[in-house]
């Protein structure tokens, strides 16, 4: 047997290959749950319903599917200009904490106004996180995997320090808890839920034009591609990566925003939830393309959220459902090798023997 | 919607739910809230579920849902941060009784509990006061907020009230639950001179420590022993078990009533754990002594005089703290070493 | 006073100091394998589990080194064999080492390790040598685990550097496609390496619960897999400066208790370790010479026949 | 079988998804034979050559090494079979000395001794009369250099197979004759030689037997001595082709390019142009000759923009343009082309298609924040009808296409500008003949639009008869600048052999 490369593949095979390779992760993780004492196609069966059971439940995975979408869209731009952005965990909390700075201070100001401003401040707060890295990468050539990473630990703490020192909320009682927010700092609703998934969509269709349409979008890819050529035409490749960044890391702070002003109502060091590193999957997952990016966050959220719920319907811990997660995960992820590669027999040597290898 | 998983057993039992912010495998504060869950299955005929690792945020809400849908009529949540949304839960299922942990915000069916866990602290204290030689006790402690402060005066009073010229040297870690982390921190108080080691933190990390450097400890949360045989002589710890039987029956006897429970010693949620051989020889009559008098209420801990850091009188000569002053302790009393900041 | 927090560092250090090693030899193999947590993860579960059962520290080490690379063989398989994405794989398999580690520790929460487990990593006294003052306290008075890094650093700085082994490793992390046509076996250097890398990290790991808290505590590695790989890249992808690497940071996490009565807020001294990894790299970054830079092909599938 | 038949390749067939590469070829090589492939861009050879050497497994077909049939499954297994391969790229470590790359993947001692390898590979390098520094590491090396470790590498492994893949496309004449020299050596030892080729002369003085092959099939093996280079190309192509290079007479117009005592350090401070001077005119061709890394790339780098000028002056139409960036100068409307030597590393993006392609130079010409692909789509087929090149549309990748078809791609985008300055490196490196006159065509097009050119080029033979006047570049520095149809082959290779010549300035 050996393995050669498809030139292309049609889309009917590639979703089949997809396919079997869920099917073949839920045969194998139907196998551990039969070890844990449960029927599988029940537990299956619950996860789904976990996740879409009920209104309240979409409402719920929505509430997930909104950050997701969003952040892997801001890590998108990074990734097409192939700077790996694994920060975005601090680009949303300072996204978060910038917003919250307003929504705290300034909650007299009428509730448009407040929010609009709040907006602005999400991104500039996770913009100016991602223009770090990017301004150390383009003038030292510092690795940025590593300096998004330590920026996500710093963010983490200073909000920590925010929380329990200078931000605490004096009414509670000594308790590290920012205040809530006022009404004018809350994201208003609409059909249940915050009108962050207009603004998702909004930009699910605005980045998909940028991406494709504006000299800009074409520059981050030109860039992505090889940064000789793009000095070459004539782009000045240093301020396009700083500019992206400030673009990618600015969305993963919208996040931020919506994330505090929209669901928790506060500004707490839990309001990233490990979207910053879900996204990386997702949007990998999704090929850097936006329109893939909405199911295969969609999918995605409902695997956290009825993960979730399996523990409390048949108390089957966390650990199990982060066990099963990752074992989809990694047939999604092995099943991308038989849509590039295909495995033929080898007909070589029709009279010929064996190579004499010692 | 009512999609258990598994069949329901022929009498109607209860169903209560339980949210913790840890893993139940965190050996600390989450675990011993599971102790009580699996003490309340042992001892009445209710199902139990339960959520771990739920972060302080709208995710919380998101569960407790989950669990009504499944049928849950009582529903604990383990963390202060869940306060606010589980007050708005509250609210949109009045027929469901709540129970929050910690917190100050009741509503109609929503209770609050918590322990005085600074009484068996005071305790501990009086054995550290007794065992150490250096007159200097090291505290291993999360974060500064009044629970822990509180906590780390009352204990100081204990040592201070056998053993005058005591000091308590606090570290603080900024984590709840970082074994090696918490360990190093002790070691360092150690390193200081510190001969006994106290500690607010999930983990058993600063008991390695006493036990690697042949100091003595005071455990948290659960009875350490097994986990330093040759430095533990006790631990404050929690006993929610029998508080979640008696709530839990009051549910089924339709008695809830929403209320703000934080009980001592003498309602047993808290208490100090038996003191092991390694505990100095009289401390066991000094503490039956003061925990009657705690018991008697003659003992109060935060009774007057208490000076703080700067030798300022905080409580005059037969004052008290009052709840409110507690809740809000946000100073060290004399004799305490470290910042709060 | 010093040589305390100096003795401190070295004990915070080493777990990041084996893991750092297990990823360096993994990106020499141009596999960049952010798993490390769960390596670690699944590594303290298992070394924790296997020396409390046989109540023996070799079964213990032994449970640490081959769970470390089971988890590296699913991430090898599908970076290796299928080509996967690096990055992807990676973050999976540490979602897969947290939740493995978790669900395998349920009952092993509150158990301690056995004497004969945790007296065999007492600190040993190196005869005469352990009396310099200063370096001796510091270098030889520690637990065989310690030893046993810092030892491995040298011994892996050699093999990379000093032997044939270690040059067709560098040579296919640099450009997998010259070493194919030197005739050398990539998937099998890949594989090995990956390996001997999870292994590394699952002894990392197991340092925590087997040796420095002798218990079992979910997550107990707290984002230490991360700061790994942070490691591997402030050591240049060299094992000798990993040593520093390791216990400077090791020693910035724990600096904060010893200074203390400076009175500066723990959570902004926590930040401490972060910015100095940054500030270092960007002066390492100045540095413009070809040395000390990553595997060329890191993360990089390679298929001989692509074009 | 035959002891003495070294290679045998029997019907050998190679898919590439549709592509048929390799299509029941043949080829059979005797012991000290050397033997040319001849063929077109993307006839198959290299992949050819790459079944040999292990790195591609063919789909069908026989291989047989001294006799023996073999099956490789990776080139460490043709290795043990006695082949090595130089690649058409190198495959060499940049970050490691000759003699690491050398010793790499070599049986020896688990201890490395650098002193002891080093001993033993002067050995064999000395007897074939090659000589390199053996601690110098690649990227520090000169092509030549490069080739030179490969080659010892090869005969280092004990190789008495050797394949070539277009050894002579980056090297100098003199380096050519000198590698031709060790070649014969070898092949007097016994060793078999195979050689791919551009360069039809190269075929004619040093192969023995020649193989062409045509889209990938073999046409025609010949013995060298009984064909002629007339008959090889036609066999090539697959029908009669004209291989004069013109040289229109242009009347040569004003002055254009002014370039006054350009100097240039690389990073490492080392100057890598020194005090070059020249002007270029309206309507002329000139060429730029020299050994590789004489300050070529950085010349047209530094006029382009892309490399940083210690000193000196860059004149266009008389306004210094010294200090601008690439984006500077075509916003100045500074209608310059540059035609990199690196196609799919400066000139191209290799994975978008030729559309993105073109909209690298187009889209500064686009006003708004939007790119408009339709006009430069219409652009692009007018360019694949007229220059005729071989893609399946406009959308295609252009990595996919082959290397002739790439460079007509680059060309003719540059052209679509209508500079007034158009600057090529190496236009036709690794480019069949019949690319090759495709390109040159082109050139002469321009240079009668009375646009001025600068060659950058490595075959004399090209450059004497496609310019009008030659500098040669020697260690940075210009040694001569010389009338092509009054100069010879051998002035030229005296002036680039470093010896500064001051009577030749004057021209
Ligand atoms: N790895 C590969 N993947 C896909 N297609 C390939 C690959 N290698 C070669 N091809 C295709 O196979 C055909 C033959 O290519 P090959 O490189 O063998 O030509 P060649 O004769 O060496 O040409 P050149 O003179 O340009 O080097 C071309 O169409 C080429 O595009
Ligand atoms: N020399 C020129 N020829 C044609 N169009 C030009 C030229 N210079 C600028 N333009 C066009 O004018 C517009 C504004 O110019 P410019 O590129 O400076 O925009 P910009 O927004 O400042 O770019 P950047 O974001 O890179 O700074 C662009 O659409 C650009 O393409
Ligand atoms: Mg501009
Ligand atoms: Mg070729």
């Amino acid at each position: 047997m050996r393995m050669i490369k498809r030139e292309r593949i049609s889309k009917k095979d590639a979703f089949r290959i997809r396919s079997t390779a869920i099917i073949g992760s839920l045969i194998l993780s139907g196998l551990f749950i039969f070890f844990l004492g449960h029927n599988p196609l029940d537990v299956y069966l619950s996860m789904a319903k976990g996740a879409f059971g009920s209104i309240y439940r979409i409402k719920d995975t929505i509430n997930i599917i909104i950050p997701l979408i969003m952040t892997s869209l801001g890590i998108m731009i990074a990734f097409k200009m192939k700077f790996w952005n694994i920060g975005g965990e601090g680009q949303i909390l300072m996204g978060a904490l910038f917003a919250s700075y307003f929504a705290l201070n300034f909650s007299t100001l009428p509730k448009p106004i407040l929010l609009f401003v709040m907006f602005i401040a999400g991104f500039i707060g996770g913009g100016f996180w991602a223009f770090i890295p990017a301004f150390l990468k383009v003038k030292f050539q510092t690795n940025e995997t590593i300096t998004t990473l330590m920026m996500n630990y710093i963010a983490l703490n200073l909000i920590t320090y925010l929380q329990y020192g200078p931000w605490r909320d004096p009414q509670s009682l000594g308790f590290p808890k920012i205040a809530n927010f006022a009404d004018s700092a809350t994201l208003p609703r609409l059909f249940g839920i915050h009108i962050g998934w207009i603004i998702t969509i909004i930009a699910v269709v605005v980045i998909t034009i940028f991406l494709n349409k504006s000299k800009f979008g074409y520059e981050i890819k030109v860039v992505g591609e090889s940064q000789d050529t793009a000095n070459y035409s004539g782009i000045r490749v240093n301020r396009v990566i700083i500019r992206g960044l400030i673009i990618s890391g600015g969305i993963c702070g919208i996040v931020g925003m919506m994330e505090v002003s929209g669901v928790n109502g506060t500004l707490t060091n839990h309001v990233s939830a490990g979207y910053g590193y879900t996204a990386i999957i997702t949007t990998w997952l999704s090929g850097l393309k936006p329109a893939f990016i909405i199911p295969v966050s969609t999918l995605f959220a409902g695997l956290i959220k009825g993960g979730g719920f399996i523990q409390t319907a048949y108390q089957i811990p966390q650990s199990a459902a982060d066990i099963i997660q990752s074992m989809i995960l990694f047939f999604v992820i092995g099943s991308e090798f038989f849509i590039q590669y295909k495995i033929v027999p080898d007909r070589r040597n029709a009279k010929g023997g064996e190579v004499n290898v010692s | 919607g009512n999609d258990q998983g598994e069949e329901p057993s022929a009498e109607e039992e209860l169903t209560v739910g339980f949210i913790y912010v840890g893993p139940i495998g965190d050996g600390g504060w989450t675990y011993a809230h599971n102790e009580g869950r699996l003490y309340l299955e042992e001892n009445m005929n209710v199902k139990t579920i339960y959520k771990e690792s739920v972060p302080e945020t709208q995710e919380v809400e998101q569960e407790i849902r989950n669990m009504i849908d499944q049928g849950a009529e009582a529903i604990f949540a383990t963390s202060f941060g869940y306060m606010d949304y589980i007050e708005k839960v509250s609210k949109d299922y009045p027929e469901v009784a709540f129970f929050h942990c910690s917190g100050y915000k009741t509503t109609e069916n929503l209770a609050t509990y918590f322990g005085r866990i600074y009484e068996p602290r005071y305790l501990s204290g009086i054995v550290a006061g007794l065992k150490t030689e250096t007159n200097q006790i090291g505290y291993v402690a999360a974060y500064p907020i009044p629970e822990v402060i509180r906590g780390i005066n009352a204990f100081t009073l204990g040592a201070q009230s056998v053993n005058p010229d005591v000091t308590v040297s606090v570290k603080w870690t900024s984590t709840w639950y970082d074994p090696a982390i918490e360990k190093e921190a002790a070691v360092a108080l150690i390193d200081e001179g510190a001969d006994v080691i106290a500690q607010h933190q999930d983990t058993t990390g600063p008991q390695q420590a006493a036990e690697e450097r042949g100091v003595y400890s005071i455990g948290y949360n659960t009875d350490m022993a097994e986990m330093a045989p040759e430095a533990y002589m006790t631990a404050p710890i929690w006993n929610w078990g029998p508080y979640y039987v008696e709530q839990v029956q009051n549910v089924i006897d339709g008695s809830f009533e929403s209320h703000q429970y934080w009980g001592g010693i003498e309602d047993n949620i808290v208490e100090l754990a038996p003191l092991t051989d390694l505990a100095p020889d009289e401390a066991q009559e000094k503490i039956d002594e003061s925990k009657t008098e705690i018991l008697n209420d003659e003992l109060l801990v935060f009774e007057g005089p208490i000076y703080d850091q700067e030798g300022n009188l905080k409580v005059e000569e037969g004052q008290n703290l009052s709840v409110e002053e507690m809740l809000n302790m946000m100073w060290f009393v004399e004799g305490v070493e470290g910042n709060i900041e | 006073m010093l040589v305390n927090i100096l003795k401190a560092s070295l004990v915070a250090g080493t777990p990041l100091l084996l893991a750092t090693l297990g990823e360096l030899i993994t990106e020499k193999a141009g596999n960049l394998n952010l798993g490390v947590e769960g390596m670690m993860l699944v590594g303290a579960i298992s070394g924790f589990a296997l020396g409390f059962y046989f109540q023996n520290p070799y079964m213990a080490l032994i449970g640490a080194s081959l769970s470390g690379s089971f988890a590296a063989l699913i991430y090898g398989f599908l970076t290796i064999t299928l080509r996967s994405n690096q990055v992807v794989s990676g973050l999976s398999l540490t979602i897969f080492g947290t939740g493995l580690s978790s669900f395998l520790g349920t009952n092993f929460v509150g158990k301690k390790m056995p004497v004969e487990v945790i007296n065999f990593f007492k600190p040993i006294e190196i005869p005469l040598i352990s009396k310099i003052p200063i370096i001796g306290e510091v270098l030889f008075n520690q637990d065989i685990y310690v030893y046993f890094s810092y030892i491995l650093a040298v011994f892996l700085g050699i093999y990379l550097f000093k032997t044939r082994k270690g040059l067709n490793l560098t040579a296919i992390g640099e450009n997998p496609s010259a070493a194919d046509a030197a005739g050398i076996k990539i998937d099998l250097y890949k594989y090995i390496h990956i390996l001997i890398g999870g292994a590394l990290c699952g002894l990392g790991g197991a340092y925590l619960s087997v040796v420095q808290v002798p218990t079992w505590q979910e997550n107990i590695t707290a984002g230490r897999g991360w700061i790994a790989i942070a490691l591997v890249i402030f050591s240049k992808w060299n094992p000798f400066k990993s040593i520093y690497g390791a216990y400077l940071f090791g020693g910035l996490s724990i600096i904060g208790f010893r200074i203390q009565y400076l009175n500066i807020s723990q959570n902004l001294l926590n930040m401490l370790p972060y910015i100095v990894t940054i500030v270092v790299l960007v002066f390492s970054s100045l540095n413009k010479s070809k040395e000390g830079s990553p595997p060329k092909s890191l993360s990089l599938p390679y298929f001989r026949e692509e074009r | 079988m035959d002891q003495n038949i070294y290679v045998k390749m029997e019907s050998i067939s190679k898919n590439f998804g549709t592509v048929k590469a390799n299509d029941n070829i043949n080829l059979t090589v005797k012991k000290g034979e050397i033997h040319a492939l001849l063929g077109e861009n993307g006839a198959g050879k290299s992949t050819l050559m790459n079944m040999l050497s292990g790195f591609y497994k063919p789909d069908s077909g026989s291989i047989y090494i001294h006799g023996e049939p073999v099956k490789f499954d990776s080139p460490k297994d043709s290795i043990k079979k006695g082949i090595g391969m130089i690649h058409q790229h190198y495959k060499l470590v940049e970050a490691m000395t000759a003699v690491q790359n050398i010793t790499l993947g070599q049986k020896g001692s688990f201890f490395l001794s650098e002193k002891k390898s080093k001993n033993k590979i002067k050995k064999v390098a000395e007897s074939y009369g090659l000589k390199i520094n053996y601690d110098k590491k690649v990227y520090e090396m000169s092509i030549g250099e490069k080739q030179a470790t490969e080659i010892i590498k090869v005969l280092y492994q004990g190789a008495d197979i050797l394949i070539m893949d277009e050894p002579t496309a980056v090297l100098t004449p003199q380096e050519t004759k000198k590698l031709f020299e060790i070649l014969k050596n070898m092949a007097r030892e016994g060793c078999s030689i195979i050689i791919i080729t551009h360069k039809l002369h190269e075929v004619m003085e040093i192969s023995h037997k020649v193989t062409v092959l045509r889209k990938g099939q073999t046409i025609k093996t010949l013995e060298t001595e009984k064909t002629n280079s007339k008959e090889l190309t036609d066999l090539m192509v697959g029908r009669a082709v004209d291989l004069s290079i013109d040289r229109p007479e242009v009347e040569i117009g004003e002055e254009i390019l002014k370039i006054e005592n350009l100097t240039a350090e690389d990073v490492d401070k080392v100057e890598v142009l020194k005090n070059v001077s020249f002007n270029l005119r309206k309507g002329e061709i000139l060429g730029v000759a020299g050994v590789a890394g004489s300050g070529q790339k950085e010349l047209c780098e530094a006029i382009a923009g892309l490399y940083k000028i210690k000193k000196g002056k860059i004149l266009y139409e008389n306004e210094d343009i010294v200090g601008l960036s690439p984006r500077d100068i075509i916003h100045k409307g500074i209608s310059m082309s540059f035609i990199p030597e690196d196609r799919l590393g400066m000139g191209l993006v290799a994975s978008m298609d030729m559309v993105d392609n073109y909209l690298l130079k187009e889209q500064h010409k686009q006003k708004g924040i939007f790119i408009k692909r339709k006009p430069v789509k219409e652009k692009c087929n007018n360019m694949i009808s007229k220059l005729e090149i071989q893609t399946p549309g406009t959308s295609h990748p252009v990595k996919q296409l082959s290397g002739g078809n790439i460079q007509k791609v680059l060309i003719g985008r540059e052209i679509d500008t209508n500079p007034h300055v158009l600057i090529t490196a190496y236009a036709v490196r690794g480019l069949d003949i019949a690319s090759s006159h495709t390109i040159y065509d082109l050139l002469n097009e321009q240079k009668k639009k009375d646009v001025g050119i600068l060659f950058i080029g490595e075959d004399l033979d090209v450059l004497l008869k496609l310019c009008d006047r030659i500098m040669v570049l020697s260690s940075g520095r210009v040694t001569g600048i010389v009338s092509a149809k009054e100069t010879t082959k051998e002035k030229i290779g005296l002036l680039m052999s470093d010896e500064i010549n001051t009577e030749v300035l004057a021209v």
